[in-house]
């Protein structure tokens, strides 16, 4: 029943998705699990701490792309920003390209607004959507940050070639940058113009880094076994190649 | 030089050069072109829209195509959020979205960009560039667990991941270069041949 | 309580499982229900916008109501707004006016801002790459290199790069680029299983 | 603040003003940097260089506005090299901007005193992809009834010696990638496997990998790759075109940043050896 070419896809991604659960479950029963240190996390505190300071706005966009992973990743990051940014009396500005992004977006900054206590600090205005046009939104994200003058100017989700063009703008007021990004042809934009790059993958830690939330910790463990798991495949793969033998290569094109 | 009499170059010339003027210093004419190009965009995003509603809803659902109401409704929930009393109601169509999209994230993941990468790293490791590509991905990859620590020896697997993903972010960077000059080449062509018809 | 919590975690579960079993298992029923569920989609995706053009509308009247008719840019953005929308409902996207903005207002202005980049590329490597330390040794060397190679005169300053661009491109530039998009990809597959199982329903604003 | 220290921090305009000159200078007055023929434009050039005199070629304008730059380039080269032969050229588009490239480009060819309807042919846009091709391909009157100029295609002479595919001596994309329009994959199936005919691809700088398979296959006669190959093939047929001056603003473009990135290097490795001498002469 399972569609042709699709079987050894489906069999991974079950297995993908076992591992994850078996390991959130483990964490909620307690098991004890250590997240490395990620300095991109670790700085947005002293961002948004450096704009309070400054009596600066902070800008946050989780980039140009719908609802897919890495936005998903940003709004997850967002969460945490927003309630700085309450807590500390902080403007937030937040900027959308995606429309669907954008009704997620304002539900996430409204609902952590209320969370933190303070829903009336919650400005519609601020949290914008600028267009669905990739040029017309870079234009508009870079006529904030230039006007503005944020003090910290924070991107993490999808983004595409705009990602150069908004952090030199960045740069350009000299606030400071953190960024984050799966798309492995933008992340050397952010690494050259940024001050800190949360690499790829580091992106989805978010919840556990901030919250040490029991469920993302879990699902965290359980993303390092597939890892391992996905080595073990290719080594074990490689050496049988070498040997003169297909029959991996031949059960994963199944 | 003669200078064109076409207003389509005259505009893009100007808004070009409106533009580019931000290069030196934000002004009121790089602000005004701005909104202006942001305004039609995103009214040119409206009616696309538009477009789009009438050709995958309206029209099939006056054809007879019922189901298609129940779009519409969660569509018109996602309003729910400007009334405090039933904003709650906008929690249907977002988690209907979310749900969605994340099922399509999950399944497109898995084939081309784990199972595909995966077995293209399954190379006879006979050559020096076959071992090259085999040693980056398998470094490159160890980098990423987050939950355990490389310590002493271990370390340099993890180093040598950061040194191979740094030259291949390298190598995309200057490979980029290219087509953003490209870019740049076109606007001045139509800058200097076409609008000042040098 | 049903509808403030159970019910989205249960569209959730229901639309994200949907989808990905009709991807891999070929049973029409369900095919054709993840066909809807799809299509049903783009028509949600399509009352977002209109989230958007509320907001659009929203900041920029503020902006007039407080600033008055000196607010120039808010002005032109609404105006420009409002006349690309009844023109391109009103006298349909054939129409001059329609092609008018299209062609010469949308498509020149965003060729411009596509062409920063060209300044804004060498700003960066500049200010970026230089040899602090082994990673941006790395990182400066084969950017430097890969930018001899692709051009003629690049090619006269070093002749060995063009030949060490293609090597870069297809073998040392490979291991980086995979590590980074299969460790992605498994974020991806976990942030997705967690939307779906309900265990990350503050993004949809359940707490 | 001592001039290597200066040099690792130039206002960000110094250079802006520099890239604008490197690219507009060559745009305005071409230099005519020396370029390199690679073997893949050669091969292409033979090619073309071998059809009969008066015969007749497809050529596809698969590209959307932004790609013109790398792409229009190889066209108007290429119909440099048709124009002295007479070969007659019918041009199709798969993407709405399409015809309006190919308008552009074919004025080349009335300098070389080639009839509209007679000599070439500019069809438009089609909607579909490979499957519209494929029918073009066997019946193209089934497609088209009316060209770009909206003449009736039964009133251009050009469109009564074409029944079909097989009547081109060659055809050609120009292809900036599947999204949207025609592939490349999608003509190498629907001439050279279909019909026989033999196909050679124009494509951006960024394909060129990708679609270099065709050629070591064989299954693709030849192949332009970016702006790079417009250069290359301008200099095989001896005129300085838009892809020479191209490359000299590429060219000019590239070894500016290089040349930045060196300055600010050097800048600070001579500072810092200047401190620590400095500091070893304080602390003695």
């Amino acid at each position: 029943m399972l569609v042709a070419k699709r079987v050894f896809d489906f069999w991974a991604l079950f297995a993908c998705c076992a591992l994850i659960g078996v390991s959130i479950y483990n964490a909620a029963k307690g098991m004890k699990v250590q997240i490395r240190p990620i300095a991109g996390f670790e700085a947005i505190d002293e961002a948004v701490g450096r704009a309070a300071e400054m009596g600066k706005p902070v800008h946050f966009t989780p980039g140009f792309g719908g609802l897919v992973a890495p936005t998903f990743a940003g709004l997850e990051v967002l969460g945490y920003i927003t309630g700085l940014a309450a807590k500390y009396d902080v403007r937030l500005i937040v900027t959308v390209s995606q429309p669907e992004t954008y009704a997620v977006t304002e539900q996430v900054v409204r609902q952590a607004y209320l969370t933190a206590g303070k829903p009336e600090a919650f400005k519609p205005e601020d949290c914008r959507f600028i267009s669905s046009d990739q040029w017309a939104y870079a234009s508009g994200v870079i006529g904030i940050l230039l006007r503005d003058k944020v003090a910290s100017n924070i991107m993490i989700g999808q983004f595409a070639a705009e990602s150069l063009i908004l952090a030199e703008a960045g740069n350009t007021i000299g606030a400071i940058q953190i960024a984050g990004t799966t798309n492995a042809y933008q992340i050397p934009f952010f690494v050259v113009a940024c001050d800190y790059v949360i690499l790829g993958d580091e992106m989805f830690a978010a919840g556990a880094h901030f919250a040490k939330n029991k469920v993302h910790l879990g699902s965290l463990r359980g993303e390092d076994l597939i890892k391992a798991l996905c080595l073990l495949l290719v080594i074990v793969g490689a050496l049988l190649v070498c040997g003169g033998s297909d029959t991996l290569l031949k059960i994963m094109a199944l | 030089m003669r200078i064109s009499t076409d207003i389509g170059a005259w505009v893009g010339a100007l808004s070009a050069l409106a533009i580019y003027s931000v290069l030196y210093k934000e002004n009121p004419v790089y602000r005004l072109v701005e909104n202006i190009f942001v305004g039609a965009s995103a009214g040119i995003a409206v009616v696309v829209g538009v477009q789009t509603f009438q050709s995958t809803a309206w029209v099939p659902m006056a054809k007879g195509n019922t189901w298609l109401v129940v779009p519409m409704v969660l569509g018109v929930l996602l309003y729910a959020r400007y009334t405090p009393s039933v904003s709650y109601l906008n929690r249907i169509p977002l988690s209907f979205l979310l749900g969605t999209s994340a099922g399509v994230a999950m399944r497109g993941a898995i084939e081309s960009q784990i199972v595909g990468q995966l077995s293209a790293t399954m190379i006879n490791l006979n050559s020096f560039d076959a071992l090259v590509i085999f040693l980056g991905t398998v470094t490159s990859l160890a980098y990423f667990f987050l939950t355990y620590r490389f310590s002493g020896r271990a370390a340099v697997v993890s180093m040598w991941g950061r040194y191979f993903m740094m030259a291949a972010f390298g190598a995309a960077f200057g490979n980029t270069v290219m087509g953003r000059v490209s870019a740049a080449i076109g606007r001045f062509q139509f800058i200097f041949l076409k609008w000042l018809g040098m | 309580m049903f509808i403030r919590k159970m019910l989205p975690t249960i569209i959730a579960f229901v639309c994200g499982t949907t989808v990905t079993v009709a991807y891999f298992f070929a049973i029409p029923s369900v095919q054709s229900l993840a066909q809807n569920i799809m299509q049903w989609r783009s028509v949600v995706a399509v009352f977002a916008l209109g989230l958007g053009a509320v907001n659009i509308i929203m900041v920029h009247t503020k902006n007039l109501k407080r600033d008055g008719l000196k607010n120039i840019y808010s002005l032109a953005l609404l105006a420009m707004f409002c006349i690309t929308i009844l023109v391109g409902l009103g006298l349909g996207q054939s129409s001059k006016g329609y092609r008018f903005i299209f062609d010469y207002i949308n498509v020149p202005t965003g060729s411009a801002i596509f062409s920063l980049l060209a300044f804004y590329i060498g700003t960066a490597a500049y200010r970026a790459f230089r040899v602090k330390n082994a990673e941006a040794a790395i990182l400066l060397i084969t950017g430097c290199v890969v930018m001899l190679g692709r051009v003629p005169l690049g090619a006269r300053i070093l002749p060995v790069a063009p030949r060490l661009t293609d090597w870069i491109m297809t073998v040392l530039n490979v291991g980086g680029q995979r590590g980074v998009m299969v460790a992605g990809a498994i974020g991806f597959i976990a942030v997705s299983l967690r939307i779906i199982a309900g265990l990350e329903r503050r993004v949809y604003g359940v707490e | 603040m001592d001039i290597f220290e200066r040099l690792q921090n130039l206002d960000k305009r110094v250079f802006y003003l520099m890239m604008a000159l490197a690219i507009a200078i060559p745009t305005i007055r071409p230099i005519g940097l020396p370029i390199t023929v690679t073997t893949a434009v050669q091969k292409t050039y033979d090619f073309v260089k071998s059809l009969p005199d008066g015969s007749k070629v497809l050529i596809g304008f698969d590209y959307e506005p932004g790609d013109e730059i790398d792409l229009n380039p190889q066209a108007i080269a290429l119909f440099h090299v048709f124009g002295p032969k007479k070969i007659k050229v019918v041009a199709i588009s798969s993407f709405p901007a399409g015809p309006m490239f190919a308008e552009e480009c074919m004025m080349v060819l009335a300098q070389y005193g080639y009839k509209y309807g007679v000599d070439y042919v500019n069809l438009g846009h089609y909607a579909g992809g490979e499957s519209t091709l494929a029918a073009f391909a066997t019946k193209p009157t089934s497609i088209f009834s009316k060209d770009w100029l909206k003449n009736d295609i039964a009133s251009l002479p050009l469109m009564k010696e074409i029944t079909s595919m097989k009547d081109f001596s060659m055809a050609m994309t120009l292809n900036d990638g599947p999204t949207g329009g025609t592939g490349t994959h999608e003509w190498v199936r629907q001439s050279v496997m279909a019909h026989g005919t033999p196909l050679i691809m124009g494509c951006t700088g960024v394909l060129a990998a990708s679609n270099m398979t065709y050629v070591q296959s064989g299954q693709c006669k030849g192949i332009l790759a970016g702006l790079a190959a417009a250069a290359e093939f301008e200099k095989l047929i001896g005129k300085k075109g838009t892809g020479t001056v191209g490359m000299d603003a590429q060219s000019m473009a590239h070894v500016l940043i290089v040349a930045f990135v060196l300055l600010g290097n050097v800048a600070m490795i001579v500072s810092r050896q200047r401190a620590k001498t400095a500091g070893g002469g304080a602390s003695r």
